[in-house]
């Protein structure tokens, strides 16, 4: 089983959140140690009332994008708390799974 | 030069047509990269026809007037805007602010097809009116964060500050400033000879081509309006189509001190008439994530652009055609 | 005029150059949005010139006697088709209804290279063929519903019920639709001498738009072809080869019975003879979602849309010269 | 630890279904109070023997889709009884793992 | 609860890796008998040090992926074995899950 | 024939603006999307008017001698670049091998760019030279892929035998040579005369599309050179910088060889002297996923296509003229 021991055990965090915000999310991540994470475009959503759709906005800037980062609890957790601050005044939905991962020298 | 001419004008007959469907909630769209890459060719072609004339006469002292009212139109509209909303409208401060800092700054959409109105009118214009255009993107912004940020938390001027590189790029160098500067510097370097091989290009098409764009801005236009329509009250609706005309007179005042001719001052209302809906929307999620893009971006795009276009524009050249007359 | 003349036509070239790299296999591929914001272009295109004819001839009673036949054509193109499919193959009924939805409909790229076929044949054609081809496209989804309800379970009945609203928009607010209708009116109020302006973009580049096109179109009938030709048994690919000759021929007839001029006949086969793989495919996945839409798609991008571009409409156009010589 | 309340134990929800039939599946939610979701598109797929992907299909209606949901489980559960009629005739993958989240106010 | 039973338990396979090696990674989980798997663009990421994002690389090979498998235990488990060869060489991410799937008799 | 004229023609310009924007971290950029159909237009209008002259000229041993003298460039050249690189930097062999494979095959932009150079120089080239940049894109990888394989571990071979039907159609039936040689099929099979209805799209416009095109190159080669111009060392920087000379004077000296006439001349040093960044480095991420992206990219995009488009073209122009007159 490549998967069933200890060490392959590790977070999965998905954060959804509008674009321009992203580069401050990914900063925190690499400043908390994140070896990767990985970003996907939303085409739509809908949140507090409003539905939203890529392509209605023509400044982009409201378009929301989801980030995956596999990583170590060790690193997610701290991150964590520092996100919430970033998330304080804007679009932020934010979770946390358990996951097993292949090759885990690389998280 | 007649209003029902250009109320019928290709132009604004496609964007009617792109605004209905997306009332009436047609799923049809014109897709977003496209739609991305014609506008870079519009303002591409703009510039370079810009640069071209610019070519041929000396910059003199009139320009300069026009460059420093520009920036000042720009600086100070957002105050007008943000003080016509505090007293009408029940927007939160942020709300308001970032909505001002919207009308302080430019639509470039409106500009081209005001310098296509002005073309059919056959009214003609000067080319660093392009650069007119790009003056007055940014500062606005600056008078948006300011009001809003006026006692604000610490944390949110700490945020601004975080991330002020970022969004001095955003507002230094988004995608109208490099493509209109670097195509006005481009076709004034060329001139009229290197520019013949371009004109089958960015001449030649040049209505057709925005027809099709002004399609689009159609359906987008309509489509901010049903989902935004229900959250803005009378006064915010209002304002999106008193405060152009507001822009409208100080630039054509301003205009008229200066002594511009009709098409100039034509197109310095327009510019001060319209509000951005790429630039500013886009700086405002990065510094001021709190304020409600539904509003800003509802009133600029679904009431303030289709006034311009199909009441506004006419309006503006009209009035510029009268005083100089 | 002569047929080889079509098959050798760049359009017709190009379509086969990306039918045959996409058996090939080959990695190419035409972004999906630019191509979509081409077709955009063609039908503004066809839209706005058939407007601007229409505008210089006043609608008789020939026109609605060509509206009112289409109609017919659209609503009852469907019956047959799907009684050919439940003999001749093992489809299942509502697999058949849907197929059959998708011939009494019309294929706007295909009219497309049949107009362009004409003018290179210098046969004249009117405008207003461009509105029954918008007329075309609806009444065959409305029948195929009904020939698959007939007798289905009650929560099939019940889902096309809920979704009537998003269905009608589907199918009456869709881009050709709206694009052709609106394009039609705005070429119609702008007259000959408002649409100068825009022929250096609608008309001159029209035909090298329609062969970047075209290679889209190869492309994507070859890999419709490739993954689904296995699915299909022979019935249904004969069905897709015959079935475009039973719309000619009854169209044929309905036009000479009319009067139609050669060129206008030849249109009306062509939208007879032509199947959706646009609208109605769309409307199916909604109204029908049972049905298997690898059958339908493949037979009418990867079967019959090539053999008319190919084989049907050079032959349209020579029988519908010969029937009015 | 920002996320190990019980409170910040929630539902994930994720459903994989042809584009036409996202409207129906988000006015389910919606009726079901779900207070968001996301909606990703998918590029290319396989299922039933055949491959599947974005631009070959000009209209666009196999289109597939996936869609994110976040929520409380007395939400979710429910949802998921209405989703299974929904999906009787039709295409459509549901998974739901257990996940933890930042600020489960906004579920 | 429509999925509260055995049956309904199946793994969520996330596998992040270049378009290139997409094909081969779908290959051999149809080798292996998964009935489906959804495939979802990514627009940009960062691991090893640098940046990545769609758009930047006119030949696409360097795109990222996402592909989302949900299947079996009996499966998934001996596709990962292979999986591990095939990533050797590569750039690939994987992580697996445990959901619960609505019509269990689909995977 | 002024070098100067070729810096400051509006093409070059507009790279010049795109690559500065990207260094300076603008926001901005050009759909993908959109760019790519770019890219398929100009690949059509060069095949379709290569295939045109090609229809008015008979192939004669010349042009088979220069189909050869490209084979042998292409197989050969990634043997300098593989030495060149091994002895100067500290590349791996992996590395090294996928890194020459690029210099082996051409940049068609590049090609496209030095034609448009050409006729503003008023100098004739031949249509065949088209087939010509087709030929010299595949052989090059056959060469990376031995050099990178010579006593590599089995499981690498292996891997490459069983993705070999993929490499195959990723390297002989990608964009640009089906593009290529179908359009340049189908002008020859069009003619003069066929070609005309076409021209208002293939050739009146092309310039300004070509311009637009290059702002987006621009801005990939700045952003591309952003990012990686820290993982590279000065050496293979320096080698991005002469190696297209060394691919030059080959390629010069081949040309003189054969008797080629200097517009000829000029081409076949172009495309000697330029690097793929599409189709190699797609056959590398297949062949040989273990070599570095940064590095090979970077390089071909970042450093040797911008020199070639500012400097490069107009000296080869310059050299070929002076060597043939
Ligand atoms: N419960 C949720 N699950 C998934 N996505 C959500 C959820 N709530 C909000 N979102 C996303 O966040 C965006 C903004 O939501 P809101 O902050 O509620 O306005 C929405 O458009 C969705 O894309
Ligand atoms: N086990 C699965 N995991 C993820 N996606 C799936 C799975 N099965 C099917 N799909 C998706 O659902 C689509 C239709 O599948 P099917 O209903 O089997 O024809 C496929 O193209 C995939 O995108
Ligand atoms: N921990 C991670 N979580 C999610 N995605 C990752 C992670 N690490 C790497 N990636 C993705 O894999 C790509 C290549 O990473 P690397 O192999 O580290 O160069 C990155 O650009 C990300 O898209
Ligand atoms: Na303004
Ligand atoms: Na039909
Ligand atoms: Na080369």
């Amino acid at each position: 089983m490549p998967f069933s021991h200890d060490d392959n055990k590790k977070l999965r965090l998905e954060l959804i959140i509008e674009s321009p915000a992203l580069r401050r999310a990914e900063d925190l991540l690499r400043d908390a140690g994140a070896t990767g994470w990985t970003v996907v475009p939303a085409m739509s959503g809908f949140g507090g009332q409003t539905r939203w759709s890529r392509g209605t906005d023509l400044s982009e800037a409201t378009d929301m994008v989801v980030l995956i980062c596999i990583g170590d609890e060790d690193v997610l957790k701290p991150a964590l708390q520092t996100m919430l601050k970033l998330l304080d005044r804007r679009i932020g939905i934010v979770n946390i799974s358990d996951v097993r991962v292949l090759r885990p020298g690389l998280f | 030069m007649n209003a029902l001419d250009t109320l019928f004008s290709p132009v604004v007959m496609f964007f009617a047509l792109g605004l209905f469907a997306a009332l009436l909630r047609s799923p049809m769209s014109v897709p977003q990269s496209f739609a991305k890459g014609l506008a870079i060719y519009l303002m591409m072609a703009i510039g370079l026809k810009g640069g071209v004339e610019m070519s041929k006469t000396a910059l003199d002292g009139q320009v300069f007037a026009v460059f420093g009212a520009a920036t000042v139109l720009s600086f100070g509209l957002p105050f007008i805007a943000y003080a016509a909303l505090r007293v009408t409208s029940g927007l939160s401060k942020t709300d308001a602010a970032a909505t001002a800092g919207h009308y302080g700054s430019i639509s470039i959409v409106t500009f081209v097809a005001a310098i296509d109105a002005l073309r059919i009118a056959g009214i003609p214009s000067s080319g660093y009116l392009v650069a007119v255009a790009a003056i007055m993107e940014t500062p606005a912004i600056i008078t948006a964060l300011w009001l809003a940020m006026r006692g604000a938390r610490n944390d949110a001027a700490d945020d601004v500050a975080r991330d002020k590189g970022e969004l001095a790029r955003e507002v230094l160098l988004n995608a109208s400033i490099v493509v209109l500067i670097g195509a006005l510097i481009i076709g004034a370097v060329a001139g009229e000879e290197g520019y013949e091989r371009l004109s089958a290009f960015f001449t030649a098409p040049f209505q057709g081509i925005l027809c099709l764009f002004m399609l689009d801005m159609g359906l987008n236009a309509g489509r901010g309006l049903r989902r935004g329509w229900r959250k803005l009250g009378l006064a915010p609706i209002a304002f999106g189509l008193y405060m152009p005309l507001i822009g409208a007179v100080i630039a054509a005042l301003i205009g008229t001190l200066i002594g511009l001719p009709p098409g100039d001052k034509a197109l310095l209302m327009v510019l001060s008439a319209s509000a951005s809906y790429i630039a500013v929307p886009a700086a405002m999620r990065l510094a001021l994530p709190e304020s409600d893009p539904s509003v800003y971006l509802t009133l600029s795009l679904g009431v303030t652009f289709p006034f311009n276009i199909a009441i506004g524009i006419p309006l503006y050249i009209a009035v510029a055609s009268m005083l100089s007359g």
